[in-house]
């Protein structure tokens, strides 16, 4: 592992990196944030079809200056391409789709995930149920999808883990939901109630990353930096 | 049936709109009917129940949202799949009510929000679903094993209203959406008891649909009444 | 009233008798045999909307032949027209609109009637539950129209009363589903607990059709004969 | 998504369907996958399970149902909402394998059975309906009072197979089907493990559908075969 600047990603190279880990022919649900980035970065020959929590079955990358359909946008409002091919349901049969379970992977922005795979993305504040949050889709996705990966970053601007042995926030969903966490400096299995470190982005060590990383941090044996 | 009353204008169309009514307002981004929002705005109807996906900021007097009614204290009660934004550093009126403990609101996930008012709309008065199982979502709800899974039982939702946003329709009130326009529409006009449609392109004859094609059947519909040229008709950015 | 030659209705005469019992701009749903034929009687100007339970929304009369589109079919998959208005939705959402309670009245077919409302018309025999059955969508109907019409003939082939105290086959529905009954001979209210006649076929009296009829059969003051 | 498999023949799109599988078969009239049905019958199939509107008499070798597999003794179990004739004096071997314990039937008022195959493709494992309430039907189920009106707890049903009649495909799965033979087939193209789709027009690229006009997602859609010309392609009477 060479030690040079420590260059941490980009939102645009996190979002590529969750891209490399999208298998060939996956149905795949993007959320608010970096996870939506992540159109952008998916090549044709994966046969990836994206669909959206509003209905969208088969969009493509983010509209361009000028180019956009008022009437196509993703689960962030932001405008987008259709694809060749793409359908339009509605909510519920949207989500009809996402509970059969057959969405492969939903990439979602998270606050904490813990190594039990729960993970923390609706309430800002450990308050007790008042009626406040931002649950959008998360919920379903994160019982239904096959899998979840996080894309966030590793701590929070204060410094803090946010990959933690326990989360601190109400979570979205329990145990064995989160697959695989994507943040601006290591990419992270999420299995066997542990953290496995699989890469590092440019520059950073094993060590950098436990330093900010709480609860059983491994070591996969082909740990290696990021190609980004 | 008879065929829906159709309005010339969206203050006509909302007049007998009464106050402590339940309004569902579909959209996602496109898909509001910001036209009949704003007409409702100023009828002044006032002590609402809104169900939505998010209750809005209501800062723009143009594109008003339940936030606008929020903001100005109409609203007794908001259900939604965002009620408080993912930014501690934005806080809505509406959030702010909320934590005050100064107005109701339920958070639903959203796909249990869209199945519960398809549900509404269906005659199912409830349901099981695995959204939301062991998060504070469940709580105080009857968690039930399906071949060894929990599932949540969610009711149904129905309003007394809805406003819809069309992209066409016929006198018969027949609708079609336009692409992620649909969203929430075609599941809110089955759930309402009066549904009010504000429609993009002119109101066509009769006859003049595909069969095929209709999202809304106009059995649903109650009203029409199409969007007038200076009238709201994009996003005009992401909201 | 006349006493002239009795002149039982045709199974056409029955319809065109039920279509007379429409309300202006009422959704109705037709079952199968009789009721079918009613879609023949109903008058424009009445603003009735016919949907059956395969998802058509706004038939109009049989079609006629040569002039069948083997895709527009009625509930008895007979060939019917397409009004113009009409939308088609999938057997899920066709039901979801009869549970939801739009449906103004369901016409159809039965083997008994109770004066309870109650009716039977999905088992031939009276045998326990054995997976045996002809339901379609009779109990969604029955459970969920506001109001429930049947024809049927007065009498069995065996000229035992079909208009009954308590029904002797499994019912369809339990008490308070049919409102009216319009038979061969015969148009009676159902409600409160007993049969009305309203209505007598051409030649028929209270007597004739009271020989004919088990149960507590008041007389309506505007006993009248039909006009076929 | 993989874009589904594109079969020259009936026979190949159904060479692996696996005996003692469970089928869903679509059809009220218009709708029927009649091709495919053929092609399983020839195929051998046995011990199924078939969920369809009715089970058929199955005395037509060109019009296969499930009544032509039961009449052979190759169905295990039947789920329908017709299992026997209105008419006491027609009485199908599906009626007499039923009464005389044979064969394994559920019977199902027909709004159940669309709204749990609904289910079963919507990830809701169970829901309330009126639908049954004082019947036979409602042996044995769980009754719950919502509002003050009883219903029924009705389970979610899924198959490992369903055969769909489509009026229009797009290599991509995408399906459009033609008025009354829409009837079950999106519904059940949402419940099935292997959706198996017979289509009537000629298999257009990918793009040529309009997004706004899909019926079926070809999400849900794993073999396409294009009807032959010989094949049959409309009911040419009443069944």
């Amino acid at each position: 592992m060479t030690t040079t600047e420590k260059r941490p990603l980009t939102r645009d190279q996190m979002a590529a990196v969750c891209a490399q880990h999208l298998g060939e022919g996956w149905n795949v649900n993007l959320g608010i944030g970096i996870p939506t980035l992540t159109s952008n970065f998916i090549r044709e020959e994966m046969q990836i079809t994206l669909s959206s929590e509003n209905g969208v079955i088969g969009y493509g990358v983010l509209a361009g200056e000028g180019e956009e359909d008022t009437d196509v946008v993703n689960a962030g409002v932001q405008y987008v391409t259709l694809n060749p091919g793409a359908a339009i349901v509605h909510h519920a049969d949207s989500f009809a789709l996402i509970r059969s379970g057959k969405i492969d992977v939903s990439i979602l922005g998270a606050y904490e995930v813990a190594i039990d795979g729960s993970f923390a993305n609706w309430k800002t504040r450990n308050e007790p149920s008042n009626g406040l949050g931002g649950i959008g889709g998360a919920m379903d996705l994160a019982a239904c999808a096959k899998q979840i990966y996080v894309a966030m970053q590793h701590t929070t601007r204060d410094g803090a883990p946010r990959l933690v042995t326990e989360c601190s926030l109400p979570v979205t969903a329990p145990a064995g939901a989160v697959t695989l966490v994507v943040t601006d400096i290591a990419v992270v299995r999420v299995a066997g109630g542990e953290f496995t470190l699989e890469q590092v982005a440019p520059g950073y060590t094993e060590d950098d990353i436990r330093q900010v990383t709480e609860g059983k941090l491994s070591i996969s044996p082909s740990l290696h930096e990021m190609s980004v | 049936m008879k065929p829906p009353i159709i309005y010339d204008t969206m203050a006509e169309a909302v007049d007998d709109f009464a106050d402590g009514s339940s309004l569902m307002i579909p959209g996602f981004g496109p898909g509001t009917p910001w036209n009949l929002m704003r007409a409702l705005y100023h009828q002044g109807a006032t002590d609402l129940i809104t169900i939505s996906n998010g209750i809005g900021f209501g800062t723009d007097p143009e594109l008003v949202n339940a936030g606008n009614f929020i903001s100005d204290g109409r609203v007794k009660e908001v259900i939604a799949a965002f009620t408080a934004s993912t930014h501690p550093s934005s806080v809505s009126a509406g959030e702010e009510l909320i934590r005050a403990g100064k107005l109701k609101a339920e958070i639903v996930p959203q796909g249990t929000l869209a199945e519960r008012i398809r549900a509404g709309g269906s005659g199912i008065p409830g349901f099981y679903t695995p959204a939301g199982i062991g998060t504070q979502v469940a709580e105080g709800k009857e968690v039930r094993s399906f071949n060894g899974r929990d599932y949540l039982l969610e009711t149904a939702l129905t309003a007394d209203y809805t406003f819809i946003r069309a992209w066409k329709a016929d006198k018969a009130g027949n609708l079609i959406y336009r692409r992620a326009a649909r969203n929430f529409n075609p599941i809110m006009a089955m759930a309402a008891t009066t549904t009010i449609v504000e429609v993009e392109q002119p109101i066509v004859e009769i006859g003049e649909l595909d069969p095929d094609h209709i999202h809304t059947p106009g059995v649903y519909v109650q009203r029409l009444v199409k969007i007038p040229e200076d009238g709201t008709f994009v996003v005009r950015r992401p909201v």
